[in-house]
């Protein structure tokens, strides 16, 4: 089934041909062709998929051998892939200059579907590395800064994972996912196992930027270019995520056995929904009280992965399913969000509040696409953001967890306010003087954002479709869907359809009431009640810097704990330590290498006396 | 202080060192018969390589790779003097030439050095010694003209091709064997030829370690002195 | 043509030295053809030697003077000896070519005769089946390798060359103490000859002979605490010389470490030795990788970067596995074309735009693209990014390690890895992202040199299964040290 | 711990690597550090020679008076002819090396000859 | 079809009715504390009619229109799914969370309309209401999380049926803790006294409300009418045990015992809010944040753990 090696090496090669050709017109087109042609084999395959329910495909390749497998799971998240990647390209074809940031954008597109289609772990290793590199260079492109503190982080991650994986082979003798679950289940003792399982945890936290490890996402989501990171944020962190049901897949059970659970929810996963809680307060609040709309974004992305690793540390079988539904949903608002930022970016050129403001009328097409974004992400009923955040609080809260669901409800407020901030800072208000002349959203980020918007709504209204799939993952029935329309999960039930129709009601009753009254007389933006003086168009009165000054003071004792400050500190430290180690150890003067070397004849005879 | 202290680290570790070396060397008890391959090699020495000097025979013939080696080890010394030490335009700097006694005497000794020097390398495979010590005879023999007077230079040109053309010698020796005799170094005169096989410890035995020895004398007598020539120049400042 | 004259791969190098100050008169250009003239010849015989071996699957055996071991010196040339033997042709080749361009320090001929006896000193060194004649071939190496060092005639080039004689010269003196204890237990001093006696020896004599030997051979390969003169050596010599440091001569002390480490299996104390060896393999690594972090000369930190990967090949070698040998000598081969090609790009770059300090790399994209791209792909090869060729190696490497139980060297070895990605993605943001100056005209012949290396590192990278293959013979041949005693023609010399 | 008792040969060779050794590690003039290197070469030239010995035996030259049974060990003699040369050669690349650093430096202490370091 | 469209306009009416009288009632209870005679009851219904029938109204763009529609739209959607006795019409899917997130969306519409108004007063207002939300967001998590793992289900009207058998959630401690919380974060809601710092008159001149006058301002007082009336109603429901009177035999005169029986407890739960408001003054936003966070969020987080035991 070599279609899998098509599916996976499809965009690296459309990059590579695009770099090498760098002609304006066709290396666009071979761009998009690159992960447009992956997206058609996936759908192309879902028939034989349903059919066999796994298709796998293996070769023997530099003295290992690496086998690759379409199981439904793995459908799922390559599906994501595909579309939020096919529209990352598409948009990127009005942002992107020169084929450096093609070759490099679908080269972490090939890493992301090798690491969802490899079946063995050096295959997943491998294509972990390419996407890391991709997506490295994209970063490294604008500054150097942000990328050198991206890859330490996710080289690190990369490195303890390697161990793990290396830890495991030595025990297993194969990187097969069967061999090393049922080596791992029967040979592996308690202290590796821990290790094994912490090692996993800084690899998939780092790359899906768990609380302590996030610190490289704000950076490299802003120093990229912005349609980039539609797919930087959409589908590589969802690699992260993945990466946590591959612990549950491999060495899940015996962590169940050898460790315990805590209150129906196995130890090791309650760490892990720990931490994604952490994520979530941590993420949305240091997101409210940002001034740049990129690292607004990038902060919010972090934390509603925190909602996915929640769920996913709950453990049942309804809570990760409920995971994989919001990462469904994540991946489509977030790269809905980045591609707005990335319009809001190429039209204006401007990227901190304090230049934007007033231009809903300015862009109305992309206004309404972050009205449906916007939705989505604050889980307003009829969106698909609030059918997965339904399910997760469901799934979290009747596991009786009361901190963790504390936490999720807690996040939900958050996702709302700094969407508002997002809101008012960038479409409402005065509008300085210069954006006046502001167009909407070229044509390839208009399709873009039009691909990602439409599912939004549908999967809101129609859950039954995502359902109906992600029950195939486990087999059962986990989330009975009795109508497309509708969710029962016994002790909660959901139907879009109605919520959709009874909306469309009030409102039109309210429109009645005010088509009742009398027509209205338009006025422009700067004539507002002022209590006496009037707003002229020099003196614009908008609180779009520092928009939540309290709040800000409200956690002035917990801004100072900054991860981000720590790991510069061990960095710059690591460094002189070096500097100094150096000029010691290599001190130029013969005499002290000629002690060195006496020093080793002495440990020589230490060790023979 | 400092200086005293690291007197004392050296001479501990000095002594630990030792200690542990003598450790190594007791078992290697001093004056035993410790040969393997030794006794081989004074069996057969005599009938295998016409040599009645083992050492020679040893050095030449049974491990004749580690002496090509070694005459190239010489041959790498000398051009590494000459390529570090090399100037525009050097000329000696000497201003004193040598005493009277010295002069006289070196005009008379010189050919005697040389002509000593030439009879320890052409009798390497019966007395001791051999190319070496030959060649560093000769090399003596110009040290004194340098002594001796001011101006005296040997024709460096001239030497390094000699050097040159004894290094090809003993390489073409060398290729000679491996055409006759199909392997490198083969002596072919001793082993093919049966030369000399019946005059054993007389000047015509030995295979073709005389050869080899001549050729290594010439080289080694003008290398050491192409040495000490390229020491004893300086540098012409402008 | 029977396997007998593999020894021109000695005579042939010898008797071109030895013709060189012949043409001397003839001027620079004809030397440097004569130079390139003899290592292309060299690398044809080396090749056909290599398909030998290779196609016939039989060691070919080199019998001094017809004297078969042990009373003569036999050269081995197995399957690794072929391979490498191939590779110092080769990358002597291409540095003979590199020469004409980049010295122009005056005794020419001089460097072409020093050029010659190193490669043949690191080809005798791989070759040879005695220890003796393994020492001396050391000390052609080593002693061309101080003359070459001080060839600039620079203070700092002096220097370097004085640390490394002095260095050099206390390591060959053990050796040599060595190899008299060795001798004196044994009797012998053919290495298979010794392989065979190797369990009869005294226990303090094969401990302290053994040790001293690898402490000799361990300051010819660079490991940690003996190394200091190796960053000094290397930035200080000539740019063709370096490429040779960094690819072969490295390479003969570790082969040599090697062979050995595992004839002497047998002696007591070997399995000491060998952990010995692993921590200062570690520490190699880390100190390597940690010196070049702040490095202002991008030579020197290329320089510690191949210190630090060799200190890698030393820790796969001493994990006294088949695994951990097989990716050693792997990765010997990747590094040995990457570093060739690093220090043939910066050192051009050096001649170039006169010096090797980071400040010269700045815009280097725009100014001499070739030079930056080929520059681009040797480090990302060298930091171990897939679709490179040391990525297959590093992970080959790591896996053994943590199978013969290391995981704590391993975990280092990786962190050290982690500071090597940095400084090296540092010298590629330099090039390509900050602005430089004009547009310089590259080269013909060492960018064509460049590509070649640079595609053979991508092929590889690739397609890595036949050099896999072919590197697994050679680990085989270093590690299996019975049917190495079977292939060597031993005489029965009893007492 | 017992003292090896090894004999006077042993103990002057090792004796002089070990004077060398000191020479190389405490002398701060450069060239009293190559004389350190010389001593410790020929020490290490006499161990080997002494290795070969075997008392009661004469040099292996086997003319009329001295059979194959009467010689001492040929080999180290050979070993040793090739290590002097080694030994010679070394030195002189050594000096001619100081040459140059005192041509350039116009020090021989060791702690200032220190250009290259870091 | 017609059934249940007839049963959603009287529900309609009937909580525009309700929602108008509480209004009234708000006004002449705090009156009669303030010592003062106060507007009569039906005062509110007369400003929303006077309001609504304004000649001159501005607008400020269309978002300014869609979020006022947006907001009354979301409130009837949300007064549809409690369960009102036994004539609730989306009673089976009343979900707690999902009730719990419609009451909140009205804000959201509101914040849209004022924002886009382009008034640095609205902006003012609309920080504060966010950072209020924030604010009540803990302790409202932690009560809803103490319900779902008391009861075990997440549906309303299940919920209300367990209190028939179990008597009144109020009587059992956990959920005793979780009420008490609740109704703080009630205050809130309703914008009463303490909390109502976003609509301050004084300092910024009703918050996002200042640029709303004429029929904008009329649609947002029916908002409010309905909102009061849906967040009393669901209080009663989860907390209070719910109208259901299954004493009288036509299903008729239950339906009325119902609704009055769910009349009387909402007016108490009206009037607790109404008398905390008229005696304590108002907090400024951080004093507000900061109190939620501390005395509500343990009390809600005690009863949390209590009731998942």
């Amino acid at each position: 089934m070599n279609e899998l090696l098509i599916i996976i090496f499809a965009p690296l090669l459309g990059g590579v041909l695009a770099w090498a050709l760098n002609v304006r017109g066709i290396r666009e087109l071979l761009g998009v062709a690159g992960a447009a042609v992956p997206l058609a084999y996936l759908v192309k395959l879902y028939s034989e998929l349903d059919a066999s329910g796994q298709l796998s495909h293996s070769i023997d390749f530099a003295g290992f051998t690496f086998s690759f497998s379409l199981t439904h799971l793995t459908w799922v998240f390559a599906m994501i892939a595909g579309v939020v990647g096919l529209a990352s390209t598409i948009a990127m074809v009005s942002t992107s200059r020169d084929g450096y940031e093609w070759l490099f954008a679908l080269m972490s597109l090939t890493g992301a579907y090798g690491v969802f289609l490899s079946f063995d772990l050096l295959g997943f290793f491998i294509f972990w590395e390419l996407m890391t590199v991709g997506s490295f260079m994209m970063v490294l492109k604008y500054s150097r800064s942000a990328g050198l503190k991206y890859f330490v982080l996710s080289v690190v991650g990369a490195f303890a994972m390697f161990l793990a994986i290396a830890k495991i082979y030595a025990l297993s003798g194969s990187f097969a996912f069967p061999d090393v679950a049922n080596a791992v289940y029967y040979a592996m003792g308690r202290g590796d196992l821990a290790l094994v399982f912490g090692l996993f945890l800084v690899a998939f936290g780092v790359k899906a930027g768990m609380f302590p490890l996030h610190v490289w996402a704000p950076d490299a989501y802003s120093e990229t270019n912005q349609s980039y990171t539609a797919m930087f944020s959409g589908v590589l962190s969802k690699t992260g995520v993945y990466g946590f049901i591959l612990i549950y897949m491999l060495i899940g059970y015996r962590l169940m056995v050898e460790f315990g659970a805590f209150r129906s929810a196995p130890k090791f996963g309650y760490i892990i929904a720990f931490l994604g809680g952490l994520t979530i307060i941590v993420g949305g609040l240091l997101a409210a009280l940002q001034e740049d709309i990129r690292k607004l974004f990038a902060y919010s992305s972090i934390s509603q992965i925190g909602y996915i690793l929640v769920a996913f540390g709950v453990g049942t079988s309804l809570s990760i399913e409920a995971g994989i539904y919001h990462a469904i949903s994540h991946a489509l608002f977030k790269g809905l969000f980045f591609l707005i930022v990335a319009t809001i970016i190429y039209r204006t050129g401007k990227t901190t509040f304090a230049d934007m403001g007033g231009l809903a009328e300015k862009m109305p097409f992309t206004f309404a696409m972050a009205f449906v974004a916007i939705l989505s992400l604050a889980g307003i009923p009829p969106m698909a953001g609030f059918v997965s955040k339904w399910l997760i609080f469901e799934a979290v809260i009747s596991q009786n967890l009361p901190i963790l669901g504390g936490m999720v409800f807690f996040g939900s407020a958050i996702g709302f306010v700094y969407l508002i901030r997002f809101t008012y800072a960038v479409w409402f208000g005065q509008r300085p003087t210069d954006l006046d002349d502001t167009k909407d959203a070229p044509l390839p980020l208009a399709v873009a954002m039009a691909i990602l918007a439409i599912p939004n709504i549908v999967f809101g209204i129609a859950p039954g479709l995502v359902v109906k799939e992600l029950n195939k993952i486990f087999g059962g029935e986990i989330v009975t869907s009795p109508t497309l329309w509708e969710l029962n999960l016994g002790f909660g039930r959901y139907n879009g359809l109605l919520i959709l129709v009874w909306l469309i009601v009030g409102l039109l009753i309210a429109a009645v009431i005010y088509f009742l009254g009398a027509p209205v007389r338009k006025v422009p933006v700067t004539d507002t009640y002022q209590s006496g003086n009037p707003v002229t168009m020099e003196y614009n009165l908008t609180i779009r810097r520092n928009f939540f000054l309290p709040l800000k003071e409200a956690l002035a004792f917990w801004l100072r704990i900054s991860f981000d400050k720590l790991y510069r500190d061990i960095g710059a430290w690591v460094e002189d330590f070096a500097e100094v180690m150096r000029n010691y150890v290599y001190n130029g003067n013969v005499q002290s290498y000629a002690w060195y070397l006496a020093l080793i004849l002495l440990i020589l005879a230490m060790w023979g006396v | 202080m400092v200086s005293l202290l690291k007197r004392s680290l050296a001479i501990i570790s000095i002594l630990v060192i030792g200690y542990w070396l003598a450790q190594g060397l007791a078992g290697v008890p001093f004056g035993e018969d410790k040969m393997l391959v030794g006794h081989y090699y004074l069996q057969h020495v005599k009938e295998q390589t016409g040599a009645v000097n083992a050492v020679t025979a040893v050095v030449v013939n049974y491990r004749g790779l580690d002496t090509l080696g070694e005459v190239t080890v010489l041959f790498i010394a000398s051009t590494g003097v000459a390529a570090l030490l090399w100037r525009k335009k050097r000329e000696r700097t000497a201003k004193v030439g040598g005493s009277p006694v010295l002069t006289v005497g070196t005009k008379f000794l010189v050919p005697f050095v040389m002509l000593f020097g030439a009879y320890i390398f052409i009798h390497g495979h019966l007395t001791p010694g051999g190319g070496f010590p030959g060649g560093a005879t000769i090399a003596t023999a110009f040290l004194l003209l340098y002594m001796a007077f001011t101006i005296y230079e040997i024709p460096h040109k001239a030497f390094e091709k000699v050097e040159g053309l004894a290094g090809m010698g003993y390489v073409l020796v060398g290729l000679i064997g491996l055409a006759i005799g199909g392997y490198f170094l083969f002596d072919w005169i001793w082993q093919d030829w049966q030369w000399g096989v019946d005059n054993i410890g007389r000047l015509f035995s030995g295979g073709f370690i005389p050869i080899i020895y001549t050729i290594i004398g010439i080289k080694v007598g003008t290398e050491l002195s192409g040495i000490v020539d390229n020491m004893l120049k300086e540098e012409v400042r402008e | 043509m029977n396997g007998q004259y593999a020894s021109l791969l000695i005579a042939l190098p010898l008797i071109s030295a030895f013709f060189v100050p012949l043409i001397k008169e003839l001027g620079r250009k004809a030397v440097m053809g004569y130079l390139v003239m003899i290592t292309a010849l060299q690398t044809a015989i080396a090749g056909w030697v290599a398909n030998e071996v290779y196609s016939t699957g039989k060691p070919i055996i080199v019998i001094a003077g017809g004297w078969k071991p042990p009373v003569g010196i036999n050269l081995y040339i197995g399957h690794f000896a072929a391979l490498f033997v191939l590779i110092i042709a080769v990358i002597s080749f291409f540095m003979a070519i590199f020469s004409f361009r980049a010295v122009n320090v005056e005794p020419v001929d001089k460097y072409a005769m020093l050029f010659l006896l190193l490669m043949l000193g690191a080809t005798g060194m791989i070759a040879t089946g005695d220890i003796f004649n393994l020492f001396v071939f050391m000390e052609i190496t080593a002693i061309s390798a101080y003359a070459l060092t001080a060839y600039n005639k620079t203070g700092e080039a002096a220097e370097a060359s004085m640390k490394y004689i002095v260095l050099g010269g206390i390591g060959s003196s053990f050796f040599l103490i060595g190899v008299a204890l060795i001798y004196g237990a044994t009797g012998t001093l053919n290495m298979a000859h010794l392989a065979q006696l190797a369990g009869a020896i005294d226990p303090t004599v094969a401990q302290v002979g053994l040790a001293l030997i690898i402490f000799g051979l361990a300051v010819e390969a660079e490991l940690f605490p003996l190394n200091a003169w190796a960053p000094d050596a290397y930035q200080a010599a000539p740019h063709p010389i370096t490429v040779m440091f960094s690819a072969f001569v490295v390479k003969a002390g570790l082969y040599a470490i090697g062979r050995l480490l595992y004839l002497f299996q047998g002696a007591e104390g070997w399995s000491g030795l060998l952990r010995l060896l692993v921590i200062l393999a570690t520490l190699t690594v880390i100190v390597a990788e940690l010196s070049a972090l702040r490095q202002k000369d991008a030579k020197r930190m290329i320089a510690y970067s191949s210190i630090g990967q060799v200190g890698m090949i030393a820790f796969a070698l001493a994990l006294g596995t088949q695994a951990g040998v097989s990716a050693g000598v792997f990765h010997m081969v990747n590094h040995a074309i990457v570093k060739a090609l690093l220090f043939l790009t910066v050192g051009y770059v050096g001649v170039a735009l006169g010096g090797t300090a980071i400040e010269n790399f700045q815009g280097l994209g725009k100014r001499m693209p070739l030079t930056a791209l080929t520059i681009t792909i040797g480090s990302l090869a060298t930091v171990g990014i897939p679709l490179f060729n040391i990525f297959w190696s590093k992970i080959r490497i790591l896996l053994a390690g943590v199978e013969a139980g290391y995981s704590w060297s391993v975990a280092l070895i990786l962190g050290a890895s982690v500071v090597e990605a940095v400084y090296y993605f540092r010298l590629v943001h330099t090039m390509w992202f900050v602005e430089g100056g004009g547009r310089i005209r590259e080269n013909f012949a060492i960018g064509v040199i460049a590509i070649f290396l640079a595609a053979l590192i991508i092929v590889i990278g690739v397609y890595p299964n036949d050099v896999w293959t072919i590197v697994q013979k050679a680990g085989q041949d270093l590690f299996n040290v019975a049917n190495y005693i079977k292939n060597v023609p031993l005489m029965g010399v009893g007492a | 711990m017992n003292v090896p008792d090894i004999s006077i040969y042993y103990f002057g060779a090792i004796a002089l690597v070990l004077i060398g050794l000191y020479a190389a590690l405490v002398k701060k003039n450069l060239l009293k550090i190559l004389i350190g290197l010389s001593i410790m070469e020929t020490g290490v030239n006499l161990l080997l020679i002494s290795i070969g010995y075997v008392s009661g035996k004469s040099a292996p030259i086997l003319s009329e008076g001295v059979g194959p049974t009467q010689a001492v060990d040929p080999i180290p003699q050979a070993l040793v002819l090739t290590a002097i040369v080694i030994g010679v050669a070394t030195t002189a690349m050594a000096l001619s090396a100081v040459v140059l650093i005192y041509e350039k430096y116009r020090t021989l202490n060791v702690e200032e000859i220190r250009r290259l370091r870091g | 079809m017609i059934e249940t469209a007839l049963k959603a306009l009287f529900i309609l009416l009937y909580a525009t009715f309700v929602g108008f009288m509480f209004m009234g009632i708000i006004r002449i209870v705090t009156a009669r504390i303030h010592r003062r005679v106060g507007p009569p009851i039906y005062q509110p219904i007369l400003d929303t009619i006077k309001l609504l029938s304004k000649k001159s109204n501005i607008t400020h763009g269309l978002i300014y229109d869609f979020g006022i529609l947006y907001a009354v739209g979301a409130t009837i959607l949300a007064v549809m799914f409690i369960p009102l006795g036994s004539i609730g019409v989306l009673r089976a899917y009343g979900d707690l969370i999902l009730i719990t997130f419609l009451l909140e969306i009205p804000m959201l519409g509101i914040m849209f309309a004022a924002m886009s108004s382009g008034n640095p007063y609205a902006g003012i207002g609309a920080q504060r209401a966010l950072l209020t939300l924030l604010a009540i967001q803990v302790p409202l998590g932690f009560a809803i999380v103490a319900l779902a793992e008391f009861y075990g289900t997440f549906s309303t009207y299940e919920i209300v049926m367990a209190q028939q058998t179990m008597g009144w959630s109020i009587f059992h401690f956990p959920l005793l803790l979780a009420a008490i919380a609740y109704d703080l974060v009630l205050q809130a809601m309703f914008g009463k006294e303490p909390f109502d710092i976003m609509i301050a008159p004084g300092e910024i001149s009703l918050g996002p409300m200042v640029e709303f006058g004429g029929k904008h301002m009329g649609l947002l007082q029916i908002q409010h009418a309905i909102a009061l009336f849906a967040e009393t109603l669901f209080f009663a429901n989860i907390f209070l045990g719910g109208g259901v009177v299954t004493a009288f035999s036509s299903s008729i005169l239950n339906t009325i015992a119902g609704l009055a029986v769910l009349l009387v407890k909402q007016v108490a739960v009206l009037l607790i809010a109404t008398f905390m408001g008229a005696i304590f003054p108002r907090f400024t936003i951080d004093q507000a944040a900061k109190f939620y966070w501390k005395w509500p969020t343990i009390i809600a987080a005690l009863g949390a753990v209590l009731a998942s035991l």
